[in-house]
């Protein structure tokens, strides 16, 4: 028996490690660094229809325990995903699940259709939560009605599960989560960042050259905990948590409070070797809270 | 190869106001390849600074297996290491990027080497090895006052050394474009790394020279993967932008967009 | 000419410095460290009708860069804040911000038109944000037609400008402030806490006894700032700016992004003497930045 | 007065199995008014971990103008609280809080000191003082295993010692009521620090006897002025509740509803 193995729609995981997107490109810088076969799954950079070139720079900027980037999904386009860098991560064993982002229905659509065909892309995430692009992006994920249209629309013509990827940026993530449901996402990963924005002490303007960006980090952990928490409760498909995970012990944070699996993101930046390390740490945490399977730690903080 | 490293602070000493010179030894110095490599530092184990610092390599001693970086404490995360004391530990990520092209000057000829501040240390490695090599150095080092003037004796033993200060508290008043015009251009290459207006400016004076360029960005990463340090690319170049983590931060003049 | 002076509706300020509501009960224990007298103002902790014994305990967590809270508005009620509280504070020359928290308009008005006839009561914080009790608090502060409605009745009855308390947890915080604007408001305080959730490790069950808490301190700083600037932007009375500030340096961001004045929380506990720290440092930061009165830096992130 | 003092840490050493004994200097000392105060320690000049933790002291040296705390090194802020060296500077806010009154006992009276783990430290302080004042001190000390009993010798030198542990590993095998039930009840009062299931046994043990204990809560401010370390009290109680932080952390037995 493999104690990690988790399995969710589309996805059989070795275990439930798996680098988030945009934090890892498309797996070959890290590819160098090692073996991506270890991990459970890759979430890659989102993938729009046309090459982005994202915002200006600067793109990042620290802020305490996390940071703030606006990147502004800068991406080779579908056919460059399509024709160079799935082909290439084929080589590992691994899952991909593909982030999927746009600015109108149509080009969601688009991309979901083809990236869907492609043999590795086990999974699409639905990026409705880019708050870094002028338009698309966030207004889909903060109007229940239009993320259950747009989630229809792709479930439509997707080849593989559909996981939708909301904002923390709403005043109620629990009917986005609904809606999505009922819109048929086969899952939810959540969440992408909060949007936040940082000055310069000399001039007093952003340092971002976009004026926001998003937050994430070990600082947005509390919020993320407390999302995946409300949204187990009022939702029947699986959800994929992430926000601040930059330890073994977060993990098990994200998988009590509801997450069937986890993504990292951020803590990359910080430690490279953080997706394999935390799964070569995780056997040792399970038998220190004396647990057979991982499985058993899911939703462990709404039973009494 | 990239390796993540606990290295061994050996000896930390303030060179100038403000400006670190740090000794570091480690096995990931035995991947060192070329001048104007920089390392990824991590500068506390705690969530706060998250990020690495990008600091340049500034000198290496393959044989005892350490490098030195001169860096200036600002920020958080620098004064976080200007702090470290001899036997500490601290976690680098290198060697990364591609350094200065030794091979673009023959032996016999010159190169103008010109450094802005903490743009300097790098020039110092690049130097030592292109001297070594038969190459004539010039060194053109501007600062802002005498205070942060650092490396002088250093980069005169290996060439001409002019400093340049913008307060004229040193060496020439100006910047140095000043002294460069003087120089003229009887040389083969130029090699820079400094602040952006500085490297537009030597850029522009130096119009059909050979050059490269050593560009900062802030970064995420450090590798790649997260495309923070994207430079759009001039026209007429293959690629529409490049990473200054990964592809650079050393580029021929004329191929980034400043 | 005092370079720290602000003016704001019913306010002097010597500085711009204050203590924010809950942070510092009502101010005896801290005036044994300090002469209160030296602060811009005092924000006292939320005063309901009745005494509220609060949540149960644990009712703190702490997290990167933040801690959660959950005090649950444990105050001694309208009387006791009028016969005890606000006559001790009489002793010093440092005008008095009276939150004002609730469960219905009702008691909203009934205190706020007590409490605001105090001497030294010049203004009121309408507490329409806080996370931590079951009913009233944040459901007022998530919906700007409630918000508007409660912001009028309080009005009507109090004897001193009203200046009400944003909740972040929103999709568009302008919309509320834009609310709250039409219903004659006179200035706005912002942030409240983020809602964050920490679980124990060995258990998976949230550590805070109520399960989810009031995020504070750094890390909710670019959230913070973020809205500061956003809300300024869209209306025209005056913003106190609060949020994870810790040092002086944060001040000027916050005037920066477009607040008259800011309120320190959570960093009175890490450094009990923080904001008679910060009102010293003031002069030599103006000083470094080349501004010679406060007021210069308001707003200066959107000016170019 | 609370002070909030820059104290020198004198000397560290760790005494059992993760716990450490620390002396620090400082004037705050000065300020030491009774054995069970505690003090509020900021851990790192960092946000993270970013609040204070709250530890006895555990002896005082006011000519000396030095005191000892006794800590478990677990999370975070104490995890780095123990890898402080000699000459370091802490930033300590206290004294704080209320500790054992002494005057409930009087000379040639007996009084039991029931300490369990990490609440033992400040009972150390008051059998020094009430034994000084001529009142027979007995110690029970309960803690989990061997490996992690201290100051075993310093307690005997003030007066007879049980140690318990869980597992038997020393001493006598159980939990400290059983060596209570064993004593009897032949003493004037008991003062008590530990685990808050420890001190509700104690307290059912002596009903009717005069008592005083320690309690612990996660604390924000450490002074009273945000209550996040209430405790409800018991009917019959004047307040409906107390503040560990600023009206304890020592009570009456029977006044904090446990
Ligand atoms: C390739 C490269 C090589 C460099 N080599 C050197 C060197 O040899 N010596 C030296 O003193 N400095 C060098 N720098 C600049 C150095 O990285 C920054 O001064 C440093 O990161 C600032 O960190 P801090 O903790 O002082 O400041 P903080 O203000 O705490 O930094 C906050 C964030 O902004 C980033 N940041 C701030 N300024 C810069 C900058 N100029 N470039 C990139 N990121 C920045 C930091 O990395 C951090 O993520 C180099 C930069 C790059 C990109
Ligand atoms: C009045 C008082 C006196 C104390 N005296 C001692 C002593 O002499 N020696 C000793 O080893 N311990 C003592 N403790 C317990 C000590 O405060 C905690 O063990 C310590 O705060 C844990 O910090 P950490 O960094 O190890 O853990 P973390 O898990 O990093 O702590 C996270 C947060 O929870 C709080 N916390 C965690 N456990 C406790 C606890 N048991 N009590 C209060 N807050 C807690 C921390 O203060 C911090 O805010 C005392 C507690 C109180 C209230
Ligand atoms: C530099 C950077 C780029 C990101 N790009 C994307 C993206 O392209 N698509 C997406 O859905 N999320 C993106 N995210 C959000 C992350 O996938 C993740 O949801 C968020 O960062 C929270 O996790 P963390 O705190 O572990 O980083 C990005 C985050 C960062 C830091
Ligand atoms: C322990 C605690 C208690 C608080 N109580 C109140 C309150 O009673 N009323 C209120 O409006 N805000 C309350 N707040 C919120 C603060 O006033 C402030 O808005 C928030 O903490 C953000 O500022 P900070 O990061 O500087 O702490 C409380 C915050 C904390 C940490
Ligand atoms: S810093 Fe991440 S791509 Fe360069
Ligand atoms: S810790 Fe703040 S009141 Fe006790």
């Amino acid at each position: 028996m493999n104690r990690l193995a988790v399995e969710l729609p589309g996805l059989q995981l070795k275990n439930p490690i798996m680098p988030a997107s945009g934090c890892f490109g498309f797996g070959k810088e890290y590819g160098n660094l090692y073996d991506l076969s270890v991990l459970g799954a890759i979430m890659i950079k989102a993938t729009t229809l046309e090459m982005r070139l994202g915002n200006p720079t600067p793109r990042v900027a620290e802020t305490a325990s996390g940071m703030l980037n606006a990147i502004g999904l800068q991406n080779p386009g579908l056919q460059g995903v399509l024709e160079e860098e799935l082909p290439w991560l084929k080589q590992f064993d691994v899952p991909i699940i593909a982030n999927v982002a746009g600015t109108e229905t149509e080009d969601y659509v688009e991309v979901a259709k083809a990236v869907s065909a492609a043999p590795n892309v086990k999974a699409l995430e639905l990026n409705i939560s880019c708050p870094n692009v002028k338009c698309g992006g966030i207004t889909f994920g903060t109007d229940p009605e239009i993320a259950k249209e747009l989630t229809k629309a792709v479930k439509a013509v997707s080849q593989v599960p559909v996981y939708v990827k909301l904002s923390p940026n709403v005043t109620d993530i629990t009917a986005i989560a609904k809606a999505v449901e009922a819109g048929g996402a086969d899952g939810i990963t959540m969440i992408n960042t909060l949007v936040g924005m940082r000055l310069d002490q000399k001039t007093g303007r952003p340092i971002i050259a976009n004026g926001t960006g998003g937050l994430s980090g070990p600082a947005v952990k509390p919020v993320a905990i407390r999302m995946v928490y409300e949204v187990s409760k009022v939702v029947n498909i699986p959800i994929i948590g992430m926000g601040g995970i930059s330890e073994t012990a977060d993990v098990i944070d994200f998988l009590s409070a509801g997450a069937s699996a986890v993504a990292v993101g951020t803590a990359n930046f910080v430690n490279p070797f953080i997706c394999p390390t935390i799964i070569e740490e995780l056997p040792a945490k399970l038998d220190e809270l004396g647990i057979k399977h991982i499985s058993e730690l899911i939703g462990r903080s709404h039973r009494l | 190869m990239i390796i993540q490293d606990q290295m061994t602070v050996i000896a930390q000493s303030r060179i100038a106001e403000n400006i670190f010179e740090m000794q570091l030894a480690g096995k990931l110095v035995g991947d060192i390849t070329s001048p104007g490599q920089f390392v990824h530092i991590r500068t506390a184990d705690s969530f706060e600074p998250l990020l690495r610092r990008p600091i340049s390599i500034a000198s290496v001693d393959k044989e005892a297996g350490q490098m030195t970086i001169i860096y200036r404490a600002e920020g958080r995360g620098t004064t976080i290491l200007s702090e470290k004391r001899d036997g500490d530990v601290v976690d680098v990520l290198g060697p990364l990027g591609n350094g200065f092209p030794l091979e673009e000057t023959e032996s016999g000829e010159t190169a103008i080497l010109i450094g802005g501040g903490i743009g300097v240390p790098p020039l110092y490695e690049l130097s030592k090895q292109l001297t070594a090599k038969g190459v004539k150095c010039i060194h053109v080092l501007g600062f802002q006052s005498s205070d942060v003037v650092f490396y002088e004796d250093e980069f005169k033993a290996l060439g001409d050394t002019h400093i340049v200060t913008v307060d004229g508290s040193q060496g020439t008043k100006g910047f140095v474009t000043t002294v460069l015009a003087e120089l003229g251009d009887n040389f083969s290459t130029y090699y820079s790394c400094g602040p952006m207006p500085m490297l537009d400016a030597v850029q522009r004076l130096y119009v059909g020279k050979k050059g490269f360029l050593s560009f900062e960005q802030r970064m995420g990463c450090g590798i790649g993967a997260c495309f923070a340090c994207v430079c759009q690319t001039t026209e007429g170049t293959t690629k529409p932008y490049v990473k200054v983590c990964s592809d650079g931060p050393v580029f021929p003049a004329g191929m980034v967009a400043i």
